[in-house]
């Protein structure tokens, strides 16, 4: 197959009807999701709009002033209008600041007072008109970044992804800048363990995470700002990344997008299944953090490789491809074109076993395929690693080959300390000269090499589609909700009303108000 | 010839001969390659002691940045009987056999938790000793009928798993910790002790901590009474806390 | 294709008319280098007839018996009738022990002293039927060495080939067991610098080398016996290979089969390049250290693997074909059938190129589809490796793919500190694990891999073998004489009369005597 | 944000945080795998002054052999200023304007003879440095009209070498040594100063060493002039034996 960079992979003949099927069945999945989706806001979604409408910043306590506002309106039962809707009113009231907007609101009184219709015609268009011109402002920010990204050109795919991830965000830029020195092309600052969980989106520059450092809108604009830097120094644009995941997804995929990120962690169902995230705020949340990254072009990287670090790489194969169809489904139906739809996957399978490389071709190639259009992003093996770090190396250095032969678009790299420790800076340099070595070597071999007719590789495709459809047609009949109950994802089953974040599910009113929906929607 | 090296005596690293102090290294300076790094590298491993330094690989890893590998040799020598080696000492039996003697000897169902605390959500270790499926063939501590074995997932507060193990009056608690980084871990699970000193149980809980950073030593250090690291299978723990709660009660040989 | 142990490799479509060629060009230059052989003898090769007839051991200062009465013979221009002769006359005249036919030999007078015809033909059918004798004891203990691999059987191919070298044959010992308790199959201990310009064979057990262990006799028999007995304990037979190479080529491979070792380095031009041997004295020593080979069942790794360490391996890749065919062309000349010719190859394309996957895998293919009854050796990178470890391994780590693909007879490891030191033990342990992973994750990948018609690595191939010939045709025009004068192999370039050893080549006597080699040429 | 690290004052290695002091180390034991083997481990890297300890990685990898991966922090540190850094300082000119500048201050051709020697086979290296061909597209000293260079190939003996540099008045030696295997190297390259001291030679010749394992400060203590390791080109030796032959006839400025 000639991919859209001109590289080439190995052919692999797939039964068209049954590719067709999944992504009916995929849509069939998504459908009572959206509709859902549709009746409900989220904290998370109003403080996003609230943001974007410039509250930004934290009060009193470090407590940032969107979740202020929010949780006033929450606790008095009026989030199902809208957040801006508030927001308007204050404005009509007078307020200057956004500071003072969300006081305004926090002496709100306990019962909603009464407009007339004619206000609250002129609320709106007050409010749509901010919005209109905030949206302007983020679009100009997005063409910049992307003005300086046709400048200096990305490398040639795939983009080599090296994570940085020391806990404070000014040695996380030594070490990207390094990493960038030594070929990276992404660069994606690890969360600090449990940001997830977090109601709310620290603030400011952050000295100390752990596993990870924190996400901020200022961590973004340092680690951007660095890597602008960086990338004219290289002549070569540096792609960043960040995760738009947990209880913030649509807050991060905003400051993000302000930001001028370029990709983010984005999922339907990882944190759901990972951070035991209630399922019915997860789907509103990604429905809307999707609909700002279309709008600001990020690229979204699903989190399918997460599936086989909990369920056995062999087995849950065809899980992974059902999501992916899911996940691509709902991308579009947020607006999401293919060229900005990075879907995950991985190498993990157990190395202790025979002909893993059959299968993990099989399974890099049917990805690959199935999904032409996509910057697909590889996952190197981290499960089945341990101290041994040669061995890892050796194990790293086999994603990387294929990786290579079957086109990936986004290519994580492996880490020899895996099973460690976040990674040095040896340790991303050892990856990247391997990485450097193995797609120089195997440059042209997607294109020389074929697959036997009927052979193992051929097989273990078919089957594992086969399956995967199988598994779409429970999902579609059952739900989505119930499937997830079922633990048909990652071997880890949660329930409709579990998890964290519930409570931040708001019905929408009837008169509910979100200009930016409005706006993303328009689209 | 006599086939396997000694186990007693004073041991050093291995090359090619006996007790040559062969080791490999490898480390970044902040600093451009070039004579005077090459000095430098060698210099730290001199300061580590090495002798015979052989700089074997100096590259630029980055702008001010240069990567070493280095070969050496050491005086380093251990007198293994100086040694001191915490351990956990295990007597294996069947899984029938020891669900018998346990159900035996205590007379009910041993009543063990797991959790994996804190912001930590890596659930797979802690699922690996206690659910049914278990690890690489053994059977999980949720099989053992003579435990009453209740996992309670990830990302569990301790001051819950604290209050829990009081509820259901465990004999054990199995705590995962697996990220570690500035060490998180440690000070998670020293407060899961205070948590259940605080509530009068520590006494009367095993306390275990597992998890691929940790070993019996450190586990001790931090206040548990077991420690179990990387490869730990279910019928380890389970041979240790069906053993230690026999000791406890006085109604056995301990461990 | 498929192999005869099982293994399909991929399909590599070569001109057969071209094939033919090749071999007809390589017999047509080992012609004239035979019918010199034929009309000569060295002291080497004297010296192995007498170690056969029973003079071994050494005499006062450490000379070995069998060089003391080889230097009179030769001093006093005795030599061109064979050595045997003389050894049988001293026989004749009372000599008991073999230091006993050393000093009557030393003390013959200057010139040759005249026998009877009835003497002579006595002397002739003495020593014959002593060397009938002590060719069949070498031919019991051959055939013990075949029962115990029988019983206890050899691993799959790839048979993992690894060096022990720390210059003491205990040490070496305790290494060799280390590695076959790790996966090695086959033991190769490495010889001290410089062995191969020694004429003569150093007596017992030693401890003091320099980067290897000599060879000789007793060292190999210590190794042997280690080896069998770990043998026995791994329920796996290990096979002992060594070096018959350098200017005792007969007498080691004479000693090697006495000590009944596996294998054999043995080259026909190694020694003339790499050791400045003169070429006159190799290609006699190695017909007749082959004809012992033959006799002993013992495989020949031959050295093209070297060629590409002086010169280019990707210009140079033509001279290793050329080179297997002559080393084919000789050893079939000797006796040896195909499953004991182990030609020799290697990856050793410099790294830093682009799609160097694509021409190893030609060239390794080419060399498995030409030669689909030898044994391949498949050398790992050397030459481009630097002291960076991580990267070594991971370059080594393509090499084993590489071999697993193309059906490989014998892999050496690479080693990870192949730049810096002889391996150490934690050097060969890390080499087998990621050895022992790409095996299993690579077995079946040889058949399921087609090469893509008319591709990078068909048309490398076949330009390769292309070139291949018009070299042969070259040689066999010139002479290999003259072609190893203008540096067509390893791009050194020697000279007929130069070199080490050509005192040692002398010219056969009319009534030349080699009871030995009757019964060599006999089988 | 500074970009570059300093180059000046202290260093330490660098994992993740400036002087967080992280290496990493691997080697051998001859000892069972096992919890008595770990402490060994940890012992022996605590003995070379390493802190937070962490064994990575345990295998078996024979009976009675561990293999170890480790993972610790030093404290080891470096002043940069402190430090001595043998060097050879070289001035680059351009091919054209080094010939030319040579053969002025000169008035001849330098004489340089090379070879790799002793048992030592390895031609490769000093071909690269004197072969018309050279080295990675930078060409050999044969191809210098200034230089009279003459290959003398592998495998040379010492007293054929000396011999040979008198008999060719030569101005430069350029001695190869690849194997190094218990310094056999170190023996090989004193004995030909010796040699060259023997037959007076030594003061009037620029002795060289070089090779993989080599650097300046080897080839000074075992009394070379000067001393090249890896990755070294032809065009480094050509400036450096024409600005010593200028300097010891004290007609140009020294190197
Ligand atoms: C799988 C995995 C994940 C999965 C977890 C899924 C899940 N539900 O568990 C996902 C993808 C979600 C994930 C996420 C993250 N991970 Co993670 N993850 C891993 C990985 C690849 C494997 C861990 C694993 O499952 N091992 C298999 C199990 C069976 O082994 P085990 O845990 O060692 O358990 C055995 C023993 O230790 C013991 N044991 C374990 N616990 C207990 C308890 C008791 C009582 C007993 C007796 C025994 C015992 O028995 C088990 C069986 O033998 C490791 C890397 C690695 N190869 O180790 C990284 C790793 C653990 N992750 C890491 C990090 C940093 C994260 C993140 C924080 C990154 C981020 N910022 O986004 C996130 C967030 C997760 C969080 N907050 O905890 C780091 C931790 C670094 C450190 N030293 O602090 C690691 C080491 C990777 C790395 N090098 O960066 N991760
Ligand atoms: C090629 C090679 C061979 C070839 C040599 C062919 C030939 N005619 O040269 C063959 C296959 C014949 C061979 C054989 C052996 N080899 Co060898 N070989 C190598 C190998 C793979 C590459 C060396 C090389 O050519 N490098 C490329 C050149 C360009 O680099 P270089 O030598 O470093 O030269 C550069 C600089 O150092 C410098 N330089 C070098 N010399 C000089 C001199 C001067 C004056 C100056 C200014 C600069 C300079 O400039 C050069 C250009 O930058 C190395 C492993 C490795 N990757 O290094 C092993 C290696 C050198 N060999 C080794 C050994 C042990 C042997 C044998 C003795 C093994 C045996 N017992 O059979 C034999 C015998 C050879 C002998 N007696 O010397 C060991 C040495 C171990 C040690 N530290 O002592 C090594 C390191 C492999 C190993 N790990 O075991 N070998
Ligand atoms: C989609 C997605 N989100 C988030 C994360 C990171 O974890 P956390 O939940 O700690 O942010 C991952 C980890 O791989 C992921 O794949
Ligand atoms: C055929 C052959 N003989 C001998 C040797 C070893 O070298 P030496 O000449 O030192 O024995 C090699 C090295 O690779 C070889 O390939």
């Amino acid at each position: 197959m000639l991919l859209d960079d001109g590289r080439r992979v190995p052919d692999l003949p797939l039964d068209p009807e049954e590719i067709g099927r999944c992504r009916e069945l995929a849509a069939a999945v998504t459908d009572p999701v959206l509709a859902f989706v549709e009746r409900h806001t989220t904290v998370s979604i109003e403080r996003t709009v609230l943001r974007l409408l410039g509250m930004n910043g934290a009060g009193p306590g470090g407590v940032p002033l969107a979740n202020l506002a929010v949780d006033e309106l929450a606790r008095r039962g009026l989030l199902g209008r809208g957040a801006a809707w508030w927001f308007g009113l204050a404005l009509r009231e007078g307020a200057a600041a956004p500071a003072d907007v969300a006081a305004r609101i926090a002496s709100l009184p306990e019962r909603a007072p009464k407009v007339e219709p004619s206000a609250d015609r002129e609320i709106r268009a007050l409010v749509a008109e901010e919005t209109r011109a905030a949206v302007a402002e983020l679009r100009d920010r997005v063409a910049r970044r992307d003005g300086l990204r046709r400048e200096l050109g990305v490398g040639p795919r795939p983009h080599r992804y090296l994570i940085v991830a020391t806990g404070n965000i000014h040695d996380d830029v030594a070490q990207a800048r390094a990493a960038a020195q030594a070929g990276a092309d992404v660069i994606a600052v690890i969360r600090s363990t449990a940001q997830s969980l977090l109601d709310y989106v620290p603030e400011g520059a952050t000295t100390e995470g752990f596993g990870g450092t924190y996400a901020t809108q200022e961590n973004f604009r340092i680690m951007r700002a660095a890597l602008d830097d960086e990338s004219r120094r290289l002549g070569r644009y540096l792609q960043l990344t960040n995760y738009s995941s947990g209880l913030c997804m649509p807050e991060i995929a905003y400051l993000a997008a302000v930001e001028r990120l370029d990709m983010l962690l984005n999922d339907a169902m990882y944190g759901i299944l990972f951070r035991d995230i209630n399922m019915r705020r997860t789907l509103c949340d990604q429905h809307f953090s999707r609909r700002i990254c279309a709008l600001a072009g990020i690229v979204i990287n699903t989190g399918e490789d997460n599936y086989i670090t909990t369920a056995d790489a062999d087995e849950a194969a065809h899980t992974v491809i059902a999501s992916q169809f899911v996940n691509e489904a709902f991308a579009h139906r947020a607006g999401l074109p293919d060229r900005l739809v990075g879907l995950g996957h991985a190498f993990e399978i157990d190395p202790a076993r025979e002909d893993t490389i059959a299968r993990e071709l099989a399974q890099a190639l049917l990805v690959r395929t199935l999904f032409p259009a996509a910057p697909i992003k590889y996952m190197p093996p981290t499960k089945h690693k341990g101290g041994d770090i040669f061995f890892a190396h050796a194990y790293d250095v086999m994603a990387d080959v294929i990786g290579a032969v079957t086109g990936q678009g986004i290519q994580l790299l492996g880490m020899m300390t895996e099973a460690m420790h976040n990674p040095l800076l040896m340790d991303r340099f050892v990856a990247l000269r391997a990485a450097d070595y193995v797609g120089r070597a195997w440059r042209s071999m997607g294109g020389e090499l074929e697959l036997r007719r009927g052979g193992l590789v051929e097989a273990r495709a078919a089957a594992t589609l086969h399956r995967a459809r199988l598994l779409l047609e429970e999902v579609a009949r059952e739900g989505l909700f119930a499937a997830i109950g079922k633990a048909r994802f990652g071997d880890v089953a949660r329930q409709e009303t579990g998890g964290k974040g519930l409570a931040g599910v708001v019905e929408r009113d009837p008169d509910h108000f979100n200009p930016l929906l409005d706006l993303l929607e328009a689209r | 010839m006599s086939r396997a090296p000694s186990e007693a005596g004073v041991v050093r690293p291995y090359g090619d001969r006996r007790d040559d102090g062969a080791v490999q290294l490898s480390f970044v300076l902040p600093l451009e390659a070039g004579a005077r790094a090459r000095e430098a590298a060698t210099a730290i491993a001199r300061q580590l002691g090495l002798e015979q330094v052989h700089v074997a690989a100096m590259e630029r890893a980055a702008e001010g940045f240069t990567f070493f590998v280095v070969y050496a040799r050491t005086a380093a020598a251990v007198d293994l009987g100086a040694l001191e080696v915490p351990e956990v000492t295990l007597e294996h039996r069947g899984f029938d056999e020891l669900n018998a003697h346990a159900l035996r000897a205590v007379g009910r169902r041993i009543v063990v938790l797991g959790a994996c605390t804190g912001a930590d959500a890596h659930a797979v270790g802690i699922d690996a000793i206690m659910n049914m499926k278990g690890f690489a063939g053994d059977p999980g501590l949720e099989r053992y009928p003579c435990l009453d074995a209740r996992n309670l997932g990830a990302q569990v507060e301790n001051v819950d798993l604290a209050r829990a193990c009081g509820a259901a009056g465990a004999d054990a608690v199995l705590v995962s910790q697996v990220v570690t980084q500035r060490d998180v871990h440690r000070r998670n699970a020293r407060d899961l002790v205070e948590q259940l000193e605080r509530l009068g149980l520590r006494g009367r809980v095993i306390a275990i901590l597992g998890g691929p950073r940790i070993d019996h030593r450190l586990a001790l250090e931090l206040g548990y009474d077991a420690g179990f690291g990387p490869g730990t299978r279910p019928s380890d723990v389970a041979a240790y806390v069906v053993a230690e709660v026999i000791r406890r009660r006085g109604t056995g040989p301990g461990p």
